[in-house]
């Protein structure tokens, strides 16, 4: 389609680099620097969109980020949709695809309109109040519709093949907004030689000049002096200008989120990253962020060709279009003028400007009688009327009579301009009632931030840029920057923005929409508080005004007025909804940027792990850490693996790699009397290459950690904690040091990762690893069961553990890291000669369970004493203190019938019970039936030929041979109460 | 109270909706009430309602320091279960889920409970370990829970990314087919006008800054900003507000106050059919009836009654969202807010009599609170008529932080190994 | 196995070979070097440093380096030193007189190289630590974050980084940084 | 994110480099293991959790790795001060002066 409505020499971009682009399937033809809505635009097309509740036609209203109805499906791919991007905001590039959204079949003619019809029926609220009966229908009936109705556009189909980057930045001066003042701020301070970033969320700086004619500055237009400006401040080391980048959170002490759109605009930005989120800490942040135009509410203001006065200008003289032939203007504010008046000089027939105010300033008037423009003060737009665009508009005094039909092809509105205070309310500073000018204006800063410009309500464009100077300069010495040239910067000629209306123009005929995208209509709010909702946080709620996605820079100040004046209130009393972030919607991913996939999380793996993957060991996820959880052979399967495993374990030997355990080298002369403190156990009487099995309780006496814990020497000790409790641990550890103990001498370091251990477990485990071993008699007499030496391993320095978690002959062999998978790989050699076999974590379990060897976090929870595991003789009766010392007396811990660690056995010893199963005494009871403890581990012993599981019982040990039930879906099974040990019960195997 | 119906509806259209009458009015305080309750959210308004409707007692005032429903009730990201692991959680949130289905008929107030599922993911061995011991409980206490395979759960929410090469992979799920959502907003409104429709007073605007008692210790009133109020009975249901309210009658409380913050995105048509939530790698998720999905993320770390919180803490959420449903990357965060949660040492709710005679304390809901809110007044509501626990809260007391009787099912789902 | 007591282990260095280049940024694996967590009070601090041969410094962020062992202040009792040599550092420690905790962790610890004119970009990526050379000068160290690993960071020059994390976080942090060069070469 | 003094690496730090850990100035009893119960009780449970200024602990854990201090106001999330373990609560009027 052609371009009839780009008028030749007018606008910026430039004519011969033209592109084609597609909407709802039709090909169009664009400038380079064209948005979606400037190119529809230029093809004459006002239509972009559909209403949410009503299905109305819906056109563009604005050029920027604020946008409510033009909102669009953006589309290459399945993968690549994006739903609800403002047409005002997408730039278009060559091949763009794009689509109006909740419309069908077509937007031309959508059935969804019927909605129209019941449009008296869908008042504000109307459905808490239906939808109720008969019950069942709402969840099979009223909901479905409900929610098959509401949504705007349609959800990715399928994951984002794009990346985000991500930086983290620190200056002094951080400035959001480039149009004139943002730029003179920028200027003065980095002049004075602070660093400074500035953005704007704009393809280009500029602001207003973008859309303003009149203004001068130091000799040039606005526009031109804005981009001299730019070229001067990236020409500079200390500044970083982001374009197309939105500052959309202001949070505590300074740090400021932006999200800059890096290839949105381009045809390829294949290899670049699609956006990328900057987290600024500013010293100090100047917000310039503007001013936004505001509509206002009368009958069918919302239909398309009905345009913001700045978006038409900005239509018009940025790039080049004309946003009708035949217009009209409908103003209460003299910014709308210059829009008439451009249109007018371009080519446009102006109809009318009709002035809701009563004295319009003269040298409006002057101009408009040049040009040949009637003006109308004291008047109203009634209502504008037309189908699918607007057609024509009734005028009529404010105070009623005679009402005067005009025909147009376009409604350019004004009700003044609201200061974008969302930044500064964000940054928890409270906005202010100027009763004046009927607007909020930032009060004082609560951060170290400074409000400038039309956002802190300074209209005039002279005032502004020295009030950007000022705070650009003031900035800088703050930061200790006092040097530099004062920028120079003259403003000779600008235009005015005074007038304004908040609440609707007159009675209103037809419906005038407050909120557009939610299709809030004034009616609604007047309801709303008739129904008593007083306080405007209700109001927007139960009308939904100012909650759709542009989230309410366009309706919070009509509604607010509406409610207050139907309240008799005056509009401070009825209050103002907070600001959130984000101030336009960003995309999740540029929030993410690099957390995702391999860069989600850390991947923890051994250096044994390599070896386990080449040997195809299937995996399990243990806090950060991934284990190797069985290896299977020849097509086993888990079961088949395990019991292969744990057999081969306890006939030969089995090769375990148990790096991951959390190890803490405790130094210094006092690590004796703080590990004491520390864990429940007398560990200051530990011998010096000895081991104990140590148990760690919060000071609320319940079982924290426990691990084996080796004495290296009298003043160092080697803890091991359990995989996923290392870090919590240390910590654990270190507070109790520092905060409650700073006393002793000790220290301590993580060493988890300085290991790597290499469990060989078994009857023929000695055989195995003697040969290796040089400085310690592997003897039962000379390195019995729970010792440990320092010594060599294949000739590197090693710690070796005597110590078991099977209740075989065991030994832990602690080697530097990166010697473990050589270490591992010589020991698996030799240990297969012997028949040994390498297990996972899962064999593991079911070893340490037929020994009755709890697991931390599985056989006991955050409600298990130590006591109640079972491990009554790992707390020390004679210590003064141990962290849990008090919290283990409380009444509730020593209180009978607690829940201990039992074992179960079923009397079918094939049925294997489900871990976590239900434990009841009487299985014949109706539900809620009391449950008195539950299976916390359960296998199928290979060893003991039969099931085993362990349970913590309400007063297990003394149930010892008891018949208890496990109600199951499908069958209840009797177990029998046994001791918790089911495998070699005198432990002979340990010391063999 | 005249009836909502789609009657009631159309013939309001015939006149321009104008004859709706005010959900509840704004009256003057009286000098003094049988019950002051502090805090108009739902908890509060519930409390009240039932005092009037099952105990006769209506002679009430629910005082708030803002708008009702301004508070957590209107900030929550709505997630309602009740498939809890020990007895004392499962009845209490169970007797919130009996009330949810049959509220809205109830109060004549559409809340919109949806009842569509609550699935919990499980990502590794020690999950399904843990979410299996609930499910085994919840049957014997006869509530609904149940084990889905991966498939199942993809097949019950088709954007589940069930990739065995995730970081961390879908290795099953926990599904409440009676868990689901409910509109925030309606809870509190609804039984705002239900129960001022039964005489209660909703005072608004009205912050307590001070309690008295009497001579011999028990309640007389609260001061507030608008005067002294006399009341025979105070319940306190101040949510994060708690602790300062508390103090006012010489009470320490167990308690701390947390910033917790949630987000929507931008509204798009059905994708999204139930909630999945994923303790492992915090998130939770839901889409509102308006469109929107709805996230909750964590709470912060440190204290705060800013109703602000960290960037960082929705980039976690948020890429937890984006792992376990890597469609959503594109979508856009529209709103995030932020709510103060007051949390317990053992992360279940006091909802008791206090040391102080007429004195009673509803709080410590921590992030999870709005799931009880009809079980939680109603209980309450109980407390407070008979001076005595009904026997669903009589474990929720505050002397079990003495005896050390917790009910920590946070604890019960430790992690270690 | 008659030759069992001459087997003698092979060191593995998996990640010894990971490099990442543009015309900004080289990220690439430093050789294995000797490393010791010293912990200790003020009265060791001086024979600690004449048993190590280089001087711990006492002032936050700093280091001190003595030919190719550096000593980085970590805490207020806490020092990294690093060997490049590979000298051993523990027994050097052992002879120093005074109450002091030494722990070898050459093996915790490996580290990366970031070098160019977009190494503090790079880092900035996912470091929110201000890098500035006014709050991170040449020669500056401090433990901090790279997203969820920790760092030591040691700026070597203006344009030379070393990077410090735990083993099993280095392809992780490597993942990382090789993102952070992309786009320090973008912008 | 906030900004964290860190009165052990004499600067502001980022909050991600540190981990919260509750309220300050509750000494762990030395006798502890004679106390009642409701002194455990208010050693253990019972917290300040005032709304204004708290007293509160941190630890540089991915910094310098040491407890320590601040005083924050909890409606304005601002730090008054940050200060090492074991030193008293600090004069907050005459830290606010000495800033003013």
């Amino acid at each position: 389609m052609s371009q009839s409505f780009r008028i030749p020499g007018k606008g910026r971009l430039s004519p011969s680099r033209g592109l084609r682009f597609f909407f709802d399937g039709k090909a169009f033809d664009a400038l380079e620097g064209d948005t979606v809505a400037s190119a529809l635009l230029a093809n004459g097309v006002h239509l972009a969109g559909r209403s949410y509740k009503y299905h109305r036609p819906r056109g563009i209203l604005t050029a920027g980020s604020e946008e409510p109805n033009a909102l669009i499906g953006v589309s290459n791919t399945a993968a690549t949709h994006v739903p609800n991007v403002r047409a005002t905001v997408q730039e278009v590039h060559d091949g763009l695809v794009t689509r109006s959204q909740n419309r069908w079949p077509s937007l031309a003619f959508d059935l969804g309109a019927v909605n129209s019809l019941g449009a008296p029926f869908f008042s504000a609220g109307f459905y808490y109040k239906t939808f109720m009966w008969p019950k069942a229908a709402w969840k099979a009936l009223y909901e479905p519709v409900i929610r098959q109705a509401a949504g705007l556009g349609v959800s990715p189909k399928e994951p984002d093949p794009d990346h985000y980057a991500s930086r983290y930045e620190h200056c002094d001066v951080l400035v959001v907004g480039g149009g004139a003042v943002g730029l003179a701020a920028a200027l003065a301070a980095a002049n004075a030689g602070a660093s400074v970033i500035l953005c704007d969320e704009q393809a280009q700086c500029g602001g207003a000049m973008r859309h303003e004619s009149g203004a001068r500055i130091s000799g040039r237009s606005g526009w031109d002096w804005a981009q001299d400006a730019v070229a001067q401040l990236k020409a500079m080391d200390n500044v970083r200008v982001l374009t197309r980048t939105t500052a959309f959170g202001y949070h505590t002490q300074n740090f400021v989120a932006l999200a800059e759109r890096v290839t949105d605009h381009l045809a390829d930005g294949k290899d670049l990253p699609r956006e990328r989120l900057w987290q600024v800490r500013a010293k100090r942040v100047i917000l310039a962020t503007g001013a936004i135009e505001r509509q206002l509410v009368f009958g069918g203001n919302d239909l398309p060709g009905v345009m913001f006065a700045n978006a038409a200008r900005t239509y018009l003289n940025h790039y080049g279009v004309a946003a009708g032939r035949k217009v009209a203007v409908f103003t209460a504010c003299d910014s709308a003028y210059g829009a008439a008046f451009d249109l007018a000089r371009a080519g446009s027939a102006v109809a009318v400007i009709v002035d809701w105010r009563h004295d319009v300033p003269e040298d409006l008037s002057r101009q408009a009688q040049e040009l040949g423009i009637k003006i109308l003060a004291g008047h109203r737009v009634v209502q504008a009327k037309g189908r699918l665009r607007i057609a024509s508009i009734s005028v009529a005094h404010r105070d009623g009579g005679q009402e005067r039909s005009f025909p147009v092809d376009s409604l350019i509105i004004s009700g003044g301009w609201t200061p974008s205070v969302h930044l500064y309310s964000q940054s928890r500073g409270k906005v202010a009632w100027d009763a004046d000018t009927q607007r909020f204006l930032p009060g004082d800063p609560v951060q170290d931030c400074v409000t400038v410009g039309a956002c802190d309500g300074t209209d005039d464009l002279a005032r502004g840029v020295a009030q950007g100077i000022e705070a650009g300069k003031a900035a800088a010495t703050a930061a200790g920057h006092a040097g530099g040239d004062q920028p120079d910067v003259a403003v000779e000629a600008c235009e005015s923005y005074a007038g304004g209306l908040a609440g609707d123009a007159g009675q209103i005929k037809g419906k005038a929409f407050v909120d557009y995208q939610n299709d809030v209509t004034a009616k609604d709010i007047r309801q709303a508080v008739r129904e008593g909702m007083h306080s405007i946080e209700h109001v927007k709620r139960f009308t939904t005004n100012g909650m759709a996605s542009d989230q309410g820079k366009l309706s919070n100040m009509h509604g607010l007025a509406i409610a207050a004046d139907s309240l008799g209130w005056p509009i401070p009393d009825v209050g103002l909804t907070t600001f959130r972030q984000p101030y336009t919607p960003v995309t999740f991913g540029t929030i993410v940027n690099h957390g995702r996939g391999d860069l989600f999380d850390v991947t923890r793996r051994t250096t044994i792990d390599g070896w386990a993957q080449d040997n195809g060991a299937v995996f399990e996820d243990v806090g950060n850490w991934k284990r190797a959880r069985f290896f299977p052979q020849g097509g086993e399967d888990m079961h088949a693996a395990v019991n292969r495993e744990c057999r081969t374990v306890r006939e030969a030997a089995g090769l375990f790699d148990a790096s991951t355990l959390g190890k803490i080298e405790v130094v210094g002369p006092d690590a004796g009397a703080f590990m004491d403190l520390m864990y429940t156990n007398p560990m200051s009487k530990l011998g010096v290459g000895k081991l104990r099995y140590g148990i760690m309780c919060r000071e609320d006496g319940f079982v924290y950690d426990d691990g084996v814990v080796g004495r290296v020497a009298e003043d160092r000790f080697h803890v091991t904690t359990t995989t996923g409790g290392a870090p919590r641990v240390l910590h654990h550890m270190e507070d109790y040091l520092q905060t409650e103990f700073p006393h002793l001498k000790v220290w301590l370091t993580s060493v988890t990762e300085q290991w790597a251990v290499v469990a060989v477990q078994g009857p023929k485990a000695r055989e195995i690893v003697a040969p290796f071993v040089s400085g310690v008699d592997l003897s039962t007499e000379a390195f019995p069961h729970m010792s440990m030496a320092e010594c060599e391993v294949c000739g590197v320095p090693a710690r070796l553990f005597r110590v078991s978690f099977t209740g075989e002959t065991g030994f832990e062999i602690n080697v530097p890291a990166a010697y473990g998978r050589s270490v591992w790989e010589i020991l698996q050699a030799r240990g297969a000669e012997f028949g040994a076999c390498t297990y996972g974590t899962e064999t593991m379990h079911v070893l340490r369970a037929e020994k009755g060897y709890i697991i931390v976090g599985q056989d006991t929870d955050g409600t298990v004493t130590p006591f109640d595991a079972g491990y009554g003789w790992a707390v020390a009766k004679k210590k003064k203190d141990f962290v849990g010392i008090r919290g283990l007396k409380r009444p509730d811990l020593v209180a009978d019938g607690r829940k201990q660690l039992v074992g179960l056995t079923t009397s079918d010893p094939a049925m294997v019970l489900e871990e976590g199963a239900q434990i009841v005494a009487d299985p014949n009871q109706p539900v809620p039936m009391t449950m008195i403890g539950h299976v916390t581990s359960s296998y199928w012993s290979e060893n003991c030929g039969r099931s085993i599981a362990l349970a913590l019982v309400a007063g297990g040990r003394d149930r010892m041979g008891q018949t208890l039930h496990v109600p199951m879906p499908d069958r209840t099974i009797a177990v029998t109460v046994t001791e918790p040990v089911f495998f070699d019960p005198k432990g002979e195997r340990l010391h063999g | 109270m005249r009836k909502y119906s789609a009657f009631a509806i159309a013939r309001e259209a015939l006149r321009s909706h104008k004859g709706w009458e005010k959900q509840w009015d704004s009256p003057e305080p009286r000098a003094a009430y049988d019950v002051v309750i502090v805090g108009a959210g739902g908890h509060g308004l519930a409390t009240a309602y039932y005092l009037a409707k099952e105990h006769g007692v209506t002679n009430i005032a629910v005082l708030d320091k803002g708008w009702l429903g301004g508070g957590n009730t209107g900030r929550n990201t709505t997630i309602i279960r009740s498939n809890y692991l020990y007895d004392e959680s499962a009845a209490l949130y169970d007797h919130a889920v009996k009330l949810w289905d049959g509220l809205s008929q109830d109060l004549n107030y559409n809340v919109m409970y949806s009842a569509r599922g609550v699935m919990m993911l499980a990502h590794n061995v020690h999950d399904e370990q843990v979410f299996k011991r609930h499910i085994h409980a919840n049957r014997l206490n006869g509530v609904d829970n149940e084990w889905l395979s991966p498939a199942e759960a993809k097949a019950y929410c088709p954007p589940l990314n069930i990739a065995s090469s995730a970081r961390y992979p879908v290795v099953g799920a926990a599904l409440q087919r009676r868990g689901g959502t409910a509109r925030h907003d309606a809870v509190a409104w609804g039984y705002a006008r239900a129960a001022a429709a039964r005489g209660v007073h909703i005072i608004q605007n009205c912050a307590v800054t001070g309690i008295r008692r009497s001579a011999d210790g028990a309640v007389e009133g609260v001061e507030t900003t608008r005067g002294f109020i006399g009341a025979k009975k105070v319940g306190v249901v101040a949510a994060g507000n708690t602790t300062p309210i508390m103090e006012m009658a010489g009470l320490r409380m167990p308690l701390e106050s947390f910033p917790l913050q949630a987000l929507v995105s931008e509204p798009v048509k059905p994708v999204f059919p139930c909630v999945v939530m994923s303790n492992t790698v915090h998130a939770y998720i839901s889409q509102s009836d308006k469109g929107e999905l709805v996230i909750g993320a964590g709470t912060d770390q440190y204290t705060s009654y800013s109703q602000t919180g960290g960037l960082h803490i929705l980039s976690h959420t948020l890429e937890a969202i984006c792992e376990m449903f890597p469609i959503f990357s594109r979508m856009k965060m529209m709103r995030s807010w932020g709510g103060i949660v007051d949390v317990t040492p053992d992360r279940s709710p006091i909802l008791a009599k206090t040391p102080v005679r007429g004195l009673y304390v509803n709080c410590g809901w921590g992030t999870g609170g709005f799931k009880a809110t009809p079980g939680s007044g109603h209980v309450f509501a109980h407390t407070i008529a008979r001076d005595e626990p009904h026997k669903i809260n009589a474990a929720y007391t505050l002397e079990r932080f003495r005896t050390g009787r917790l009910i920590d099912e946070a604890a019960a789902a430790a992690v270690a190994h | 196995m008659a030759d069992a007591a001459m087997t003698k282990a092979e060191r593995r260095e998996p990640m010894a070979a990971a490099i990442f280049a543009n015309e900004a940024v080289t990220v690439r694996a430093a050789a294995p070097a000797s490393r010791l967590s010293l912990r200790a009070g003020s009265e060791a601090i001086a024979p600690l440093s004449s048993a190590l041969g280089v001087d711990l410094p006492v002032r936050p962020k700093q280091t001190s380096t003595t030919g190719s062992r550096t000593a980085m202040w970590i805490g207020p009792d806490e020092w990294l030193v690093i060997d490049a040599g590979e000298a051993d550092l523990m027994a050097a420690a052992r002879g120093a007189e005074g109450i002091f905790s030494a722990v070898d962790i050459s093996h915790r610890n490996v580290a990366f190289l970031v070098s160019g004119t977009g190494a503090a970009t790079t880092l900035a990526s996912a470091c929110p630590h201000d890098l500035r050379l006014t709050s991170f000068p040449v020669g500056a160290a401090a433990r901090t974050l790279l997203a969820k690993a920790e760092v030591v960071l040691w700026r070597q020059s203006e344009t030379e980084w070393h990077v410090e994390c735990w083993r099993s976080f280095a392809p992780y942090v490597f993942g990382l940084l090789r993102e952070g060069a992309k786009d320090a070469a973008l912008a | 994110m906030l900004l964290i003094r860190c009165p052990y690496c004499e600067e502001e730090r980022p909050e991600l480099e540190f981990r919260g850990a509750g309220e300050a100035h509750i000494a762990r009893p030395t006798n502890i293991a004679e106390i009642s119960d409701e002194e455990f009780e208010a050693f253990f449970f019972l917290r300040d959790n005032p709304r204004g200024v708290t007293f509160e602990r941190w630890r540089h854990i991915h910094g310098c790795g040491r407890f320590f201090n601040a005083a924050r106001d909890t409606v304005s999330d601002k730090f008054i001060t940050t200060y090492k373990a074991g030193e008293p609560k600090p004069d907050l009027d005459a830290v606010r002066g000495e800033k003013a």
